[in-house]
């Protein structure tokens, strides 16, 4: 709607030397996004651009994400870095970068618009799928299991959520998912969570936890109740206390995606754009199986945060 | 003595005039009360100014817009509490009511394909229910109203997810739906509806507030509710309709939320109400009831907006930009605080 | 013989733990003034109450006109043409003078949605300049002073043009000139077949406005009399049960003794200018002028809950600097103010809570925990000796009587044990009877030694308790004089040496 | 009347010995009225009632103590906010308060090095001097208790990032540490420490109330500031006080949650304080001041732990779970209101 305010805007910063790419993601101040925002850190240096790294207090909060969006654009960077929470609730913005002539990529999970060049991301529901299929394998393919999931209506909660209940549904008859709650990636509401599903049910063999704070609250719950390795514990990405918890056997193991790569691959992707280079539309950034007995090879490590 | 001279002499001058409270005054006099108000708060033109000088993508058009916009749906919200809030009361249920109220919107009109009047006006009325509920708690029950708006807020939130099935309900299919915040009414000039929408509602809501019966019941109410009900003012019934109202507005920023977005989040909501109640006290409302404006409000909601850009403009690392606001809230209030213990 | 206007028939009243009211009669007349007396306590405001649709009585009957009504609520009341004057004052402070006048009965425009403001205004000022009342009605309620808001309270039930007028002790907080002001309206009133019911612990005024006397003891009527064939000491025998004995002067001056307290130049922006006075050990200082006269101001100023602009204050021979009340009490200086509601009392909190929160620290422990038997012990103690009416030390103040509630506040000075003491009209809203042992108490603490100023509007009081008057008017002290030389016209003489403003008009 | 017989008569047993207003009373009283208090809340009994009939795992030992201690948290910060909003103010900082004084154990233990009792006592002392800096604002500066701790809320949230560079400090290396939380202190019996904090903590919090000067100046300050500060009394000093007390309860509610988790979550702690504010004013403290209780504060907060705990066991869905929680508080706190009014 405002591309008649702004034509020259791409030019300014370009002359300081670096291009000035902004990224909006899906939140900042989990450790996973600090590892996307290292990994574009790391991409900037390289390529010589300068980035700003922002995102909403929680992946519920559409409207927070759109005004920063809108922010971003009146900022007039040269390109934009993109996680959409909904696709279109973005869509009018991603119209108007598109009229102001500013490359837009999109990262950690696909943008519903064709505006974006490119997008680099991880699949969310195979790698829930493959989380899905390590939990079946550990309890020998029957039994009863709970999930912990981060977000109710949030992309990643969903796709993370049906992807392991539908892997379930179809392959596992005999697992029995006895309940599916939601803590908001929140450690303590996740850790009272699964200490009161493990109350409900004291037979429980496996549980799920589908992002780092569900996860961890996953393993303080069951460290506190004092049946660790008594069940089989999945999680998802990293973080110390995930890697401590593979390593001592309380977590039997846990998807990570690559962060960093995630990061990276969207600076790069822009800063390819600016230069009139040709884009692949998806890159995917891939995601990897981790426990005890692989967590110390060199491809893993390299996925993994502290 | 002359008892009428003194009663003609400045009408509108004294301290009250600048302290928001109930006064009364002829229309050219409440114009120029209300102008007074938006001066006395020098901090949000500070504010700008500091921006505009540490970037220049601040003070444009566009930037100006779109702060408009994103203060909108927290800015309804606000002005609708004021009423609440000066009765003495509290309005929890603010953020998810607003969600129920636009998933509701999304239910009649992407759903059930009523007209786009029709639904609008429905997710209005869904809005102005809830505050009737929470009236008639406060009023008839005697719950306090912070127990009522926060079990109202839980029940909102619960309901907005199980009546949209935890899905967002898109309005795609709802031509026109958008354009109520994000299209322009007046042409040429390219001001978005949703800023329309909150000023108008402010002027509204100022003469509602300022020149009505309900308003000034508002004040009585807030200021010494026994007293008021001992002069023969039926308190439960004006209650009542004071979060009534209030819910209205919730219903309204639920439409122009959801018309933004181009869809009803229905996890989205929590929180709006904490940032909405702190927009009208830095707008200068007493939580203790009895004292308010719905200038102030807007402006305490502009401030607020205008912070939260300026700093996302300057590229400031997100984790100061807390920080900062929380400094300049501080420092904003207490600057009125010092002005206003001067001028008295 | 017709019906009479109005008619209370064996009218009950119980709160939880009290019995306020058992089977009272009163009848009123057109053009009748009949006063309700009795002690603190006594159910004078419950009965009201009940007639402005506050409370409902338990048993009874009460006829307007002949009629059974039920008043159930101050709607109806006001419909019946029942007005009422709260002893408590019961404005909305955030409103402005006018709004608080006429809420609820706004003249509307724009299909009844809007206030006519305009109008409201106007008609407040035409209804002050009938009243002869000089205050602009713009003005907000919450800046008033309490005799203001007083005075606005009287305008408020004037304006309904009720024809059965209540007055729950009107004139408490006024001075003489403006209870004069008032008589001549109840005249008028009187004159155009109101009747009025008229309340007050002032009995000298019941000789000069009332037709008949009503009087209640513990809630129980006793005996209706008719003004004019009765004595005054009849009426208090019936009240308190008991003989009075009459007016007396201090003897002894003090003027030999040590200074306690001396002040030196005070003045305020806003009203005070250049006041000076010293107050010795053992006196007691009356305070005379009219209503706004700054005598309050002078005791807020001293007790630190004000800030003067200039002025030197010496306690003991010693200079000191007080900023706050809580300086004051350290220095031994107690402060009892005149808005009780105000500044006085926590009325949610218990009677033994009120009495004890000034003094405290004096009952902690080793461990620095309060001990609450001594605590009760104390508040007991305080309760019995001032004869406050109260179930238990564990009663809501809210709960209590005006005049009860006016000893719990004089309680806690007491509990505090302070050298020196501001007592701003102790015995507003007080019954004969106890203002009797206040006047005792006064003078059983000065001869203690303790150091008293008393601030009061009613002249006989102050002649009768003061060694020496200091009068003010209009922020200056226009006189300090020894008990000797005064009488009541030379006071009022010093305290209109610059004409009175800020209240009714005579 | 009789007045000195009757004030012998009954001294507990006005109608204010249940509602929670400060009421004087011997050892014994003072016991009996903390019973009373925990007996008057029916609802949690019949909660706890209906939920052992509905689930045989609910009414366990192991799922008894998991309710205290997923309250322990949120209980602390409540009891110590108590204090607070008797005086009729309000505590905003709660929950990123505690987030601050957890990063800032972490600091102290996991990267200086402290020994573990300095670093645990340095953390307490951070809660307690951001509750020092509310009480400023407000005593002092006189800036309205929402306002200054909204403002703290966003500086402590802030700062707590920018400090732990947005990362959760680990307390894998120091020994002892979560033990704080999950060890035992009383051998034999199966109780964790963070219950007996909670427990201790009440009692504490209970006497200081009751029985310690500064409680009682406490609800004088709530019931009347200004008839208060007449009384002698230092508003400006025991307003500090109470804030900072209620900051020192947040810091052992920051230790007692970095213990739990191992670790300090930076990020942790928006909408704790609402939670907070929630279990005090059910637990029947008005918002207006002047009026609450320790115990009921306990109480307050163990019913929506046991409502959140008893649905999840059941494994009611969780949108639901939401709404009912909402019913629940509005249904307890209205039968309570019941109560009393048929007691007076
Ligand atoms: N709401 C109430 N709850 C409990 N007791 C009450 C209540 N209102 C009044 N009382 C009690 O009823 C009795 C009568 O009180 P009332 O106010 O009618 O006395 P009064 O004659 O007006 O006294 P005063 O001259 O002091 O104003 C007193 O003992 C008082 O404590
Ligand atoms: N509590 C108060 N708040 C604001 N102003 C006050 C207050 N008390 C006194 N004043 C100011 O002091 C002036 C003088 O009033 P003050 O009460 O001192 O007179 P007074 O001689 O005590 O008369 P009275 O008590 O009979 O009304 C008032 O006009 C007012 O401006
Ligand atoms: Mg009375
Ligand atoms: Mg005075």
């Amino acid at each position: 709607a405002c591309a008649d305010d702004d034509t020259t805007a791409s030019d300014d910063s370009a002359g300081d030397g670096g291009y000035d790419i902004a990224l909006v993601s899906k939140g900042f101040q989990h450790q996973f996004w600090q590892a996307v925002q290292q990994g574009a850190e790391e991409a900037a240096d390289e390529f010589g651009a300068e980035i700003t790294f922002e995102g909403p207090d929680s992946e519920s909060e559409v409207a927070q994400q759109i005004d920063m969006l809108q922010s971003a654009l009146d900022r007039s960077p040269d390109a934009i870095g993109f996680a959409a929470l909904d696709s279109q609730a973005a869509a009018p913005l991603m119209d108007e970068a598109a009229n102001r002539d500013i490359p837009v990529v999109a990262f950690d999970s696909g943008v519903d618009s064709d505006v974006p060049l490119a997008t680099a991301a991880t699949d969310n529901r195979a790698a829930a799928a493959l989380a899905a299929e390590k939990m079946v394998e550990h309890i020998d393919g029957e039994g009863k299991i709970a999930l912990i999931v981060h977000d109710q209506t949030s992309v990643t909660g969903v796709e993370r959520r049906d992807g392991f209940v539908e892997y379930i549904e179809e392959n596992a008859p005999d697992v029995e998912i006895v309940s599916v709650q939601y803590g908001g990636g929140d450690h303590l509401e996740s850790t009272n969570l699964a200490t009161a599903i493990l109350e409900g049910n004291p037979d429980l063999d496996g549980i799920y936890g589908s992002n780092e704070g569900s996860a961890i609250g996953v393993i303080n719950a069951v460290e506190e109740l004092g049946m660790a390795g008594d069940l089989t514990i999945i999680g998802f990405d990293s973080g110390q206390a995930q890697i401590d918890a593979i390593r001592d056997g309380t977590m039997t193991g846990a998807i990570t995606q690559n962060p960093i790569g995630i990061g990276y691959e969207t600076v790069k992707a822009a800063v390819m754009a600016l230069e009139g280079e040709e884009l692949p539309e998806t890159i995917d950034t891939g995601y990897f199986w981790y426990d005890s007995s692989n967590i110390d090879d060199e491809e893993i490590q390299e996925v993994l945060y502290e | 003595m002359k008892p009428v001279e003194t009663a003609e002499r400045t009408p509108e001058a004294g301290p009250e005039a600048a302290n928001g409270g109930a006064t009364l005054g002829t229309s050219r006099g409440f114009l120029r009360k209300q102008l007074q108000q938006i001066l006395a708060f020098a901090s949000l033109i500070v504010l700008v100014g500091f921006f505009a000088l540490a970037n220049s993508n601040f003070l444009t058009w566009s930037n100006m817009m779109g702060i408009l916009v994103s203060t909108a749906v927290i800015g309804i919200l606000a002005l609708g509490t004021t009423y609440v809030i000066i009765t003495g009361g509290i309005e929890l249920s603010l953020g998810t009511g607003m969600t129920l109220s636009a998933v509701m919107t999304g239910v009649f009109l992407a759903n059930l394909g009523l007209p786009l009047v029709v639904g609008v006006l429905g997710g209005i009325m869904v809005g102005a229910f809830i505050g009737f509920v929470n009236g008639f708690n406060v009023a008839i029950l005697k719950i306090p109203p912070f127990i009522a708006t926060l079990a109202m807020m839980l029940i909102a939130e619960g309901l907005a997810l199980v009546i949209s099935g935890t899905a967002p309900i898109y309005f795609t299919d709802v031509p026109g739906f958008t354009s109520i915040s994000q299209g322009t009414l007046i042409p040429g000039v390219n001001v978005p509806n949703a800023v329309i929408i909150l000023i108008g509602l402010t002027a509204v809501g100022a003469i509602i507030l300022n020149k009505s019966v309900l308003g000034r019941y508002t004040f009585a109410i807030g200021s010494n509710e026994e007293a008021a009900r001992i002069s023969g003012i039926n308190i439960r019934k004006w209650k009542i309709l004071v979060y009534t109202l209030s819910g209205a507005f919730m219903g309204i920023a639920g439409v122009v939320l959801a018309a933004r977005l181009n869809s009803a989040q229905p996890s989205l909501g929590v929180g709006y109400e904490l940032q909405a109640i702190a927009a009208v006290v830095i707008g200068g409302t007493s939580l203790q009831g009895g004292k308010g404006s719905i200038v102030g409000t807007l402006i305490g909601a502009l401030i607020v907006g205008t912070v939260t850009n300026g700093l996302r403009i300057m590229s400031i690392p997100q984790e100061w930009q807390t920080v900062i606001i929380g400094l300049v809230i501080l420092v904003a209030v207490y600057t009125d605080i010092l002005r206003r213990r001067r001028q008295s | 013989m017709t019906d009479h206007l109005l008619e209370i028939d064996g009218v009950s009243k119980g709160f939880p733990g009290v019995q306020a009211l058992s089977g009272v009669h009163l009848q009123l007349d057109a053009g009748e003034v009949h006063a309700l007396v009795g002690e603190n306590g006594a159910g004078k405001s419950t009965l009201m109450k009940i007639l402005a649709g506050i409370y409902q009585e338990d048993s009874g009957t009460i006829r307007v006109n002949g009629r059974p009504v039920h008043i159930d609520s101050p709607r109806t009341a006001q419909n019946l043409g029942i007005s009422i004057i709260h002893q408590e004052l019961s404005l909305m402070p955030d409103l402005t003078i006018a709004e608080n006048i006429y809420i609820g009965r706004e003249r509307r425009r724009g299909l009844g949605f809007f206030m006519d403001d305009r109008d409201l205004n106007r008609r407040a000022g035409a209804l002050f300049d009938q009243l002869g009342i000089s205050l602009d009605p713009r003005t907000k309620a919450g800046d008033l002073l309490v005799a203001q808001q007083q005075v606005v309270e009287i305008a408020k039930a004037m304006s309904f043009d009720a024809r059965i007028l209540i007055m729950d002790e009107p004139t408490a907080a006024l001075t003489d000139s403006e209870t004069e002001t008032l008589f001549g309206l109840i005249r008028d009133l009187r004159q155009h077949h109101t009747g009025i019911i008229y309340i007050s612990h002032r009995l000298e005024e019941l000789t000069a406005i009332s037709d008949r006397i009503t009087v209640l003891r513990d809630g129980s009527y006793i005996d209706t009399l008719a003004t004019p064939d009765t004595d005054l000491r009849h009426v208090i025998a019936l009240m308190v049960g008991r003989e009075i004995k009459g007016e007396t002067r201090p003897a002894v001056p003090r003027e030999t003794r040590p200074t306690a307290l001396e002040v030196t130049g005070l003045s305020t922006k806003s009203l005070l200018k250049d006041v000076s006075f010293d107050l010795r050990e053992g006196e007691i200082l009356g305070f005379a002028g009219l209503m706004g006269a700054g005598r309050t101001e002078v005791a807020r100023a001293i007790c630190g809950a004000d800030r003067p602009d200039h002025g030197d204050i010496t306690v003991h021979g010693q200079p000191v600097k007080i900023k706050s009340p809580s300086d004051a009490a350290r220095l031994g200086i107690g402060y009892l103010s005149e808005d009780r509601k105000r500044f006085g009392l926590m009325l949610d909190q218990d009677v033994g809570f009120n009495i004890s929160i000034s003094s405290i620290p004096s009952y902690t422990n080793a461990v620095g925990l309060v001990r609450d038997n001594q605590v009760r012990q104390t508040a007991r103690h305080h309760v019995e000796s001032l004869k406050v009416k109260t179930p238990s030390i564990a009663q809501q103040t809210t709960n209590l009587s005006g005049g009860n509630q006016q000893k719990v506040v004089i309680a806690k000075w007491l509990a505090r044990d302070c050298d020196i003491l501001i007592f701003d009209e102790p015995t507003r809203g007080i019954d004969v009877g106890a203002k009797e042992e206040i006047y005792d108490l006064l003078t059983t603490l000065a001869d203690q030694g303790k150091s008293i100023i008393m601030i009061s509007s009613e002249l006989p009081e102050i002649l009768r308790l003061s060694h020496r008057i200091v009068v003010m008017c209009e922020g200056r002290v226009t006189g300090v004089l020894d008990n000797a030389d005064a009488d009541q016209e030379i006071l009022m003489d010093y305290a209109t040496r610059a004409g009175a403003h800020g209240g009714m008009t005579v």
